[in-house]
């Protein structure tokens, strides 16, 4: 590939107690690609998340950014260095209306932006902007802990995608999420990767994945057991055998 | 199939605190020995619906019919004693306890020694993950195993009605066919099942009937394969493209 | 909401003017130096709550032992007068210093925990002052206390009071633009983000640690210049008044009674629950019935407007609007045909 | 200091660390169990003492039989208290608020404590009170023996209780998921009454060990609280075996540095513990088993 | 200061402004001074008042703390106008409302502030109403025990005080004296006000086997203290207690093991002077029980203020106070606990007597000249 480096982890190893979550995991990722990662569930692809992120520190490995090498780093740095990512189990601020909620992401530029207003009128634009693309700016003014389930998934979606990352990495965004609206999601994947973004997408849904990504990775047992266009990897036995089971 | 649906829901209103309504009028019935599907958009109000059906959330008005026995306003013991069980959407095990604790925890109202063990070993077939994991905290697993053993501790009790939010979510396809294979044979079994799956093409060929949510009303209902078959439903409500199954080719 | 942010503005500017009017005046309609001196004390409880409000109100973390940073800056402020002979007003300011400057390690120790934890650590670090102070008798003069020098020795009482009613005025003042000034700021916004959930923040790329520890410095500076003022007009200090778990209680109430998220909730809370106590003492004062009337205050605020009366008030109007919904007032159809992607 | 100091002050720290793991014990059923910090237990320990010492003081009755009427009342007290207040705070905050609402009890605990038996220092005065046996050279209060044990019984009962019973499965589940608890059959509201009524109860057991040989007075809980509460961070919150641990070993550790120290230095030992705590483990030496994911 | 209430009509009565600990720690003692106050209000109105104006006494509660004092003693003279104040209890809060009361310009006489640094604050208002400070409490104990022939004289002692301005005080003013004469000190502790435990203090007296314990207590400190000690099976050769064995029900509290303890007092019921027999008769008609030290000195305080208040003839805020204080400096006045005169910052110029219990009766045994009863030492076992 003549594409950059993204992501990349080397022997990246991280075991609760007796649990090898994650196993010796090399994987690249390429810029400006919509990479999937699949697998059966306790696979380890969140764990992945979590240490690619900085959520927790992983045992062994390194994981680098564009060339960078960012293990162990606070979450927020890594934030910074470009990486957005949403969470399986739904994160959002619960006692904040969803507008706050998105403004909430929008990444202070500089120390001095610190005791800037934070309701700047461009900033709300953008924030309806993010709701309006996701669906859900007819909710605007409702605490976050009040919408449904779906309706949280696609907040937490339209906060990542406010703090503008380079790179953004999904952890099940289809999950709960209606059929109708998924495709609107996808369509919105791949205008933001066509704008430049990267993607690493971790879902269940095969439908969305084959369709959605250039390349997929599988895990299994916290090993990437396969990689390569959804095709191939779809062909691949291996895969069947460990995660499509048919 | 009785002729008097095991479960029903009449004119049912309902909402949140003081907020406004969620379900306006909405009635579903769904006859022993089959799957009713709920689809709808996000917000639509189908969890709503489960949450009135098991004693979750009280309804402003209508009723909630079991076996022709009035059970609105009921609180969940209650309504499970009345036989009718719920499987909550999202994460809704017990993080700090054993996914033993958990599972065991599901037969709470079952006296009975011997027929907890014998389902604690069929659920452990079923799901490989609860026999492995048998000791660890429940709260530690992934998402997906964490759904797993969750559906598991709903199997532990054997009720007339289940209500499924959305089971399918986050688990891989392997645990979902599980899972779909399950509730086929409950309804086998005899028992009344109202599925809320966002899955709605998958749930959808599993069930008998459909309905699909909207404003908290039931818009259209009608067999599950004439809705999957529906063009316009399926482009606003399943995504995608109509699917074309060999039954609706018939019709 | 625009309109509301508006609305909110107005409604603050009118509260601002009228407050500064009946604050700034009421030495001179006060009818004699008792009740001036009751006023200091409710001005002086504003200012505490407050700079508690700093933490407790953004990152709600709730410290039940604000009480140390004001005995802190009390104690700084005196012992740099008894022992050093720094003049009173320049003492006031070191202590102020010197306490920012100590609130950084203890604030990196505590701020390591959440929720309950770092409740009962703040518990902890007024008891262990207070132990210190009591015990380290030759420098804090122990239980023996310590007398805190007039810095206007010249002045008559109640001339000194009023002075120093408009000396905690200004601190008000500062403390309260300061918090505005957060308020409305993306750190502010960030602070509100990890009162709602840290790690989400942080992964959204809020340096969660340094946002809180700055949120603490300042918070436990304010208190710890109420301290010292307070040191100053008052004139005897004690370790166990001055790092009573009671008044940093008193803070929490306050701040919880008038709405932690509001700029002037504190205050507010200050006023009721100051002038209460002088009056549940006024009338139970012989028997121990202030203690309960207090406590009773406070459960009824935890119970029934967790939120505090502004935003209970404001939740009473919003029954007399038109109620919005949260679900969408369009089907789906209807939706697709707005929505162009 | 010769040996002998150093053996009576070790027993004395045992004796005491017992009637510290108890109390200790109480509150980590609160908060590790439904996620309560209950400023309030030292309060209704003081109150179950003054009860002791009232019932003493008219009618001439033991201590130790008042548990027979103290206990089953602090129950229902608990019961009442879970279902009338705490069970009205929003699940979101209920920890943040369960402090400020027990510290509110707490003070109007102390408050009626005031009004009733005046602001006095009590103590019971037994025929038994200036009683001890020798043990090894060294000298045992037979009424702080007696506290001990019965500190030791109640704390292996509730351990038992909560970990082998059914019901204590019920109690944890019920706070760690409302909703699905009640799905599966769980009287909630029952439960987390009776988890309370439970804690309530230790705190009158406590009472009539400490009402034996120690003064009471209405503000004496705060001399109490501070140490339980780091306790119970020291052990890690919600663990009852790291709750005695730590209450044993802090408790000798404060008999034992008296001497060199003084009282009031030796008191500092919970608070240093605590903060060494945090620095080196935050989540507790001993429990701290709450499922943290992202 | 205020301006005063229309100083000479007889019409008004001549209200005295006090603030007193009615609730929290020092709730009893404070009880005891309020006691001694009305008792003496009854006294001189049954007297036909002061000036020929009748005493009122305003009252109001502190909660033993200090931000109240200070509250209270602002309220009494800025607001409600008094034309006198009395002292509160405890050291720690004489301090704080002595200068409230100083800033105003009043005179200040009060009951309980015996602790040295009292006096060392430069108050120009301030009397004291007792024989003596703490430090001179068992001034007469010491002289006895130091005049003791080499053989039985106490070689080592204990001393266990509470960390009290006060009650530190007297322990600390024996030890001082006992030091210089060679007495050497095994064990000398400091315990905050409401410590409950005294088994480790205990232990260490008891290992240290010391000839003498001395404790600087109030009540139940002294009480837990002694339990504890007996509960080691310590047997000192001499117990001094403050304050505590004065207390009726002290005897009770520790079992009835009294025999031989020692303590100071400045009062005594059994007092030969004029004064004394008819405040206690008064005393315990009104009261049912004799006045015991807390009782006595506020009496004194009220008698002291009123000899200033006719001699110089007027009781009203503003310049009267002045002379009144005046008055005080240079006049000797006769009391319940005997005639007192203070130096320039206030300290009574008289000494304590030291009482013990002799046949389970507590009896005055030091100085010889007024002596009930013979100084038993060593003391019988406990
Ligand atoms: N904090 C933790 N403590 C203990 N075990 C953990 C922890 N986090 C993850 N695990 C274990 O690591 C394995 C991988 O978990 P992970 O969440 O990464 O799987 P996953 O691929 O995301 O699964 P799913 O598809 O269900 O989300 C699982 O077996 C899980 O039990
Ligand atoms: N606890 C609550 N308080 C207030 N409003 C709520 C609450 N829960 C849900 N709602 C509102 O009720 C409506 C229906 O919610 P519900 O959870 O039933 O939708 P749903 O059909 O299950 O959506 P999803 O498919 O996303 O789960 C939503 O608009 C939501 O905003
Ligand atoms: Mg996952
Ligand atoms: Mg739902």
């Amino acid at each position: 590939m003549n594409s950059t480096t993204n992501i990349a982890t080397t022997g990246l190893t991280k075991s609760f107690g007796g649990v090898r979550a994650v196993d010796h995991a090399t994987v690249e990722f390429q810029d400006g690609k919509i990479n999937a990662v699949i697998g059966p569930n306790g696979s380890g692809k969140t764990t992945f998340f979590n240490c690619v992120t900085g959520m927790i520190r992983p045992d062994s490995g390194t994981v680098s950014y564009r060339g960078r090498d960012v293990t162990g780093k606070a979450p927020h740095r890594i934030a910074a260095a470009g990486i957005g990512r949403s969470f399986q189990l739904c994160r959002i601020f619960p006692r904040m209306t969803v507008l706050e909620n998105v403004l909430a992401a929008a990444r202070p530029r500089g120390v001095a932006a610190l005791l800037g207003s934070a309701r700047g009128t461009a900033e709300i634009e953008r924030a309806r902007g993010w709701l309006r693309r996701v669906g859900i700016d007819h909710l605007e003014g409702v605490e976050a802990r009040d919408l449904s389930y779906g309706q949280q998934k696609l907040l937490e979606l339209a906060g990542v995608l406010m703090a503008e990352p380079e790179t953004i990495m999904l952890d099940e965004p289809a999950g709960g999420v209606n059929p109708a609206l998924i495709d609107r999601i996808a369509t919105l994947v791949r205008e933001l990767n066509a704008e430049g973004r990267t993607f690493i997408v971790v879902e269940h849904n095969m439908e969305l994945v084959m369709s959605l990504s250039d390349h997929v990775v599988v895990f299994d047992r916290g090993r990437p057991i396969a990689e390569g266009p959804p095709d191939t990897v779809r062909a691949d036995p291996a895969v069947l055998e460990a995660y499509l089971g048919v | 199939m009785s002729d008097q649906p095991l479960l029903e829901l009449r004119d049912i209103e309902a909402g949140y605190g003081r907020a406004a309504l969620v379900l306006r009028g909405l009635s579903v019935s769904v006859p022993a020995g089959t799957v009713v599907c709920l689809v709808g958009p996000n917000g639509a109000g189908k969890s709503t619906v489960l949450k009135v059906a098991s004693g979750l959330l009280a309804p402003r008005s209508g009723a909630v019919r079991v076996a022709g026995q009035d059970v609105t306003g009921l609180s969940p013991q209650r309504m499970l004693a009345a036989g009718v069980a719920h499987v909550l959407q999202g994460h809704s095990v017990f993080p700090e306890m054993t996914v033993a604790e958990n599972v065991t925890l599901g037969a709470y109202t079952v006296a009975d020694k011997a027929r907890v063990a014998e389902r604690i070993a069929f659920v452990q077939d079923l799901f490989p993950v609860v026999r492995e994991r048998w000791r660890s905290l429940a709260g530690l697993l992934s998402g997906g195993q964490q759904k797993q053993v969750e559906f598991a501790r709903s199997l532990m009790v054997s009720p007339k009605v289940l209500l499924l939010d959305e089971p399918s979510m986050g688990l891989d396809p392997k645990a979902t066919a599980v899972v779909f294979e399950q509730v086929v044979a409950m309804r086998e079994a005899g028992l009344a099942i109202l599925l809320v799956e966002q899955n709605a093409r998958r749930a959808l060929e599993t069930a008998d009937l459909g309905c699909v949510l909207d404003l908290g009303r039931v818009h259209i209902s009608g067999p599950a394969p004439k809705l999957l078959a529906d063009p316009q439903l399926a482009e606003l409500y399943l995504g995608g493209r109509p699917t074309v199954t060999s039954e609706n080719r018939l019709s | 909401m625009p309109s509301a942010f508006s609305r909110h503005d107005v409604s603050r500017l009118g509260a601002l003017v009228v407050g500064a009017v009946a604050v700034l005046s009421f030495p001179l309609w006060s009818p004699n130096p008792y009740i001036l001196s009751a006023g200091i004390v409710v001005l002086s409880y504003a200012v505490l709550s407050t700079s508690w409000n700093f933490v407790g109100g953004f990152t709600g973390y709730m410290s039940l032992g604000h009480a140390a940073w004001f005995g802190l800056g009390a104690y700084g402020t005196g012992l740099l007068i008894v022992r050093a002979g720094v003049p009173s007003f320049l003492a006031l300011g070191l202590a102020g210093v010197i306490v920012a400057v100590l609130a950084v390690p203890i604030g990196i120790a505590a701020l390591r925990v959440r929720g309950a934890s770092f409740v009962i650590v703040s518990i902890a670090l007024v008891l262990v002052l207070l132990l210190v102070f009591q015990s380290w008798r030759d420098f804090t003069g122990g239980s023996d206390g310590l007398v805190v020098p007039r810095p206007f020795p010249d002045l008559l009482r109640p001339e000194h009071h009023a002075v120093f009613f408009y000396l905690f005025a200004a601190l008000l003042a500062v403390a309260l633009l300061a918090w505005w000034t957060i308020d409305r700021s993306r750190f502010g916004l960030g602070l509100k983000a990890i009162r709602e959930d840290e790690d989400k923040a942080q992964s959204l790329g809020v340096p969660t640690f340094a946002y809180k520890l700055v949120a603490f410095v300042v918070s436990a500076t304010f208190t710890a210049l109420g301290g010292g003022l307070y040191a100053l007009w008052f004139g005897d200090l004690d370790p166990i008044f001055q790092f009573s778990i009671l008044i940093g209680s008193y803070m929490v109430l306050m701040a919880l009674l008038g709405g932690v998220r509001h700029l002037f909730g504190p205050m507010l809370g200050a006023l009721v629950v100051g002038t209460a106590i002088e009056y549940f003492k006024v009338f139970y004062g012989e028997t121990q019935f202030h203690l309960v009337a207090t406590g009773l205050l406070l459960a009824v605020v935890v119970l029934f407007m967790p939120d505090g009366v502004i935003p209970a008030v404001q939740g009473l109007l919003a029954r007399f609007r038109p109620q919005q919904s949260s679900i969408r007032e369009v089907t789906a159809a209807e939706l697709r045909e707005q929505v162009k992607l | 200091m010769t040996g002998s100091l150093l053996f009576q002050s070790l027993l004395l720290g045992i004796l005491l660390g017992g009637l510290y793991a108890l109390l200790a014990a109480g509150l980590t059923l609160y908060f590790g169990v439904m996620r309560v910090v209950m400023i309030a237990h030292a309060a209704f320990l003081v109150l179950a003492a003054y009860l002791a010492w009232d019932v003493h003081q008219r009618f001439g009755i033991d201590p130790l039989l008042s548990l027979v009427v103290t206990v089953p009342l602090f129950f229902l007290a608990g019961v009442g208290f879970q279902r009338l207040l705490i069970a009205r705070l929003r699940p979101a905050t209920v920890t943040m608020m369960s402090v400020l609402l027990t510290f509110a009890v707490a003070l109007a605990i102390e408050g009626m404590l005031g009004f009733v038996y005046s602001g006095t220092q009590r103590r019971v005065q037994l025929s038994y009170s200036a009683a001890s046996i020798e043990v090894l050279g060294a000298q045992v209060a037979v009424v702080k023996l007696i506290a001990f044990g019965l500190a030791a019984l109640s704390l292996l009962a509730l351990y038992l209780l909560l970990t082998r019973s059914r019901f204590g499965q019920a109690l944890r589940a019920t706070i760690q998921h409302p909703q699905a608890a009640r799905l599966i059959g769980i009287d909630t509201d029952k439960v987390a009454g009776y988890g309370f009524g439970l804690g309530l109860a230790t705190a009158a057991v406590g009472g009539a060990a400490l009402s034996l040989d120690s003064t009471i007075y209405p503000s004496l809980h705060w001399h109490w609280i501070g140490p339980l509460m780091a306790i119970i961070v020291v052990g890690g919150l919600g663990s009852i075996p790291g709750a005695a641990i730590a209450a044993m070993v802090l408790g000798i550790g404060q008999s034992l540095l008296q001497l060199p120290l003084g009282t009031t230095w030796a008191q500092t030992v919970f608070y240093l513990a605590l903060f060494a705590t945090l620095l080196v483990r935050p989540q507790g030496f001993f429990g701290g088993r709450l499922a943290q994911r992202f | 200061g205020g301006g005063g209430t229309g100083g000479g009509d007889t019409s008004e009565p001549i209200t005295v402004g006090i603030s007193l600990p009615l609730t929290g720690d020092f709730s009893e003692p404070g009880k005891g001074v309020q006691r001694g106050y009305e008792a003496w209000a009854a006294a001189v109105n049954a007297g036909g008042g002061l000036l020929g104006r009748q005493v009122e006494l305003r009252i109001l509660d502190d909660q033993s703390n200090a931000d109240r004092v200070v509250a209270d003693y602002e309220q009494l003279i800025a607001q409600d106008q008094v034309d006198l104040v009395f002292g509160p209890f405890s050291t720690r809060l004489v301090v704080p409302s002595a200068r409230v009361a100083q800033e105003y310009g009043m005179l200040f006489v009060e009951p309980a502030g015996a602790a040295a640094q009292v006096f060392e604050q430069g108050f120009d208002n301030l009397f004291y109403a007792a024989p003596a400070v703490a430090d001179d409490h068992y001034n007469h104990l010491a002289e006895t025990i130091i005049a003791m022939p080499e053989g039985e004289r106490p070689r080592t002692a204990a001393y266990a005080a509470m960390d009290d301005p006060f009650a530190q005080g007297t322990a600390y003013g024996l030890k001082a004296k006992l030091e210089a004469a060679g007495i050497q000190t095994v064990v000398d502790e400091v315990y905050p006000p409401n410590t409950t435990d005294f088994s480790s203090i205990a232990a260490q007296i008891a290992d240290s086997r010391a000839d003498i314990v001395v404790g600087g207590t109030q009540y139940q400190d002294a009480v837990n203290l002694i339990v504890a000690l007996q509960q080691l099976a310590y047997q000192p050769k001499l117990a001094a207690f403050t304050t505590a064995p004065t207390n009726p029900e002290f005897s009770a509290a520790i079992g009835g093991a009294t025999e031989g303890i020692v303590s100071p007092t400045g009062y005594t019921p059994e007092a030969p002077y004029p004064s004394n027999v008819d405040f206690v008769q008064r005393y315990t008609a009104q009261f049912g029980s004799p006045p015991t030290e807390d009782e006595a000195n506020a009496y004194t305080t009220g008698q002291v203020v009123a000899a200033a208040v006719q001699a110089v003839g007027c009781a009203e805020q503003g310049d009267c106070q002045q002379r009144l204080i005046d008055w005080l400096r240079t006049n000797t006045v006769e009391t319940v606990v005997g005639p007192l005169n203070w130096d320039a910052q206030g300290r009574p110029q008289s000494a304590h007597l030291i009482q013990q219990y002799v046949d389970g009766q507590i009896r005055i045994v030091l100085p010889k000249d007024t002596a009930e009863a013979e100084f038993t030492y060593p003391k019988a076992t406990w």
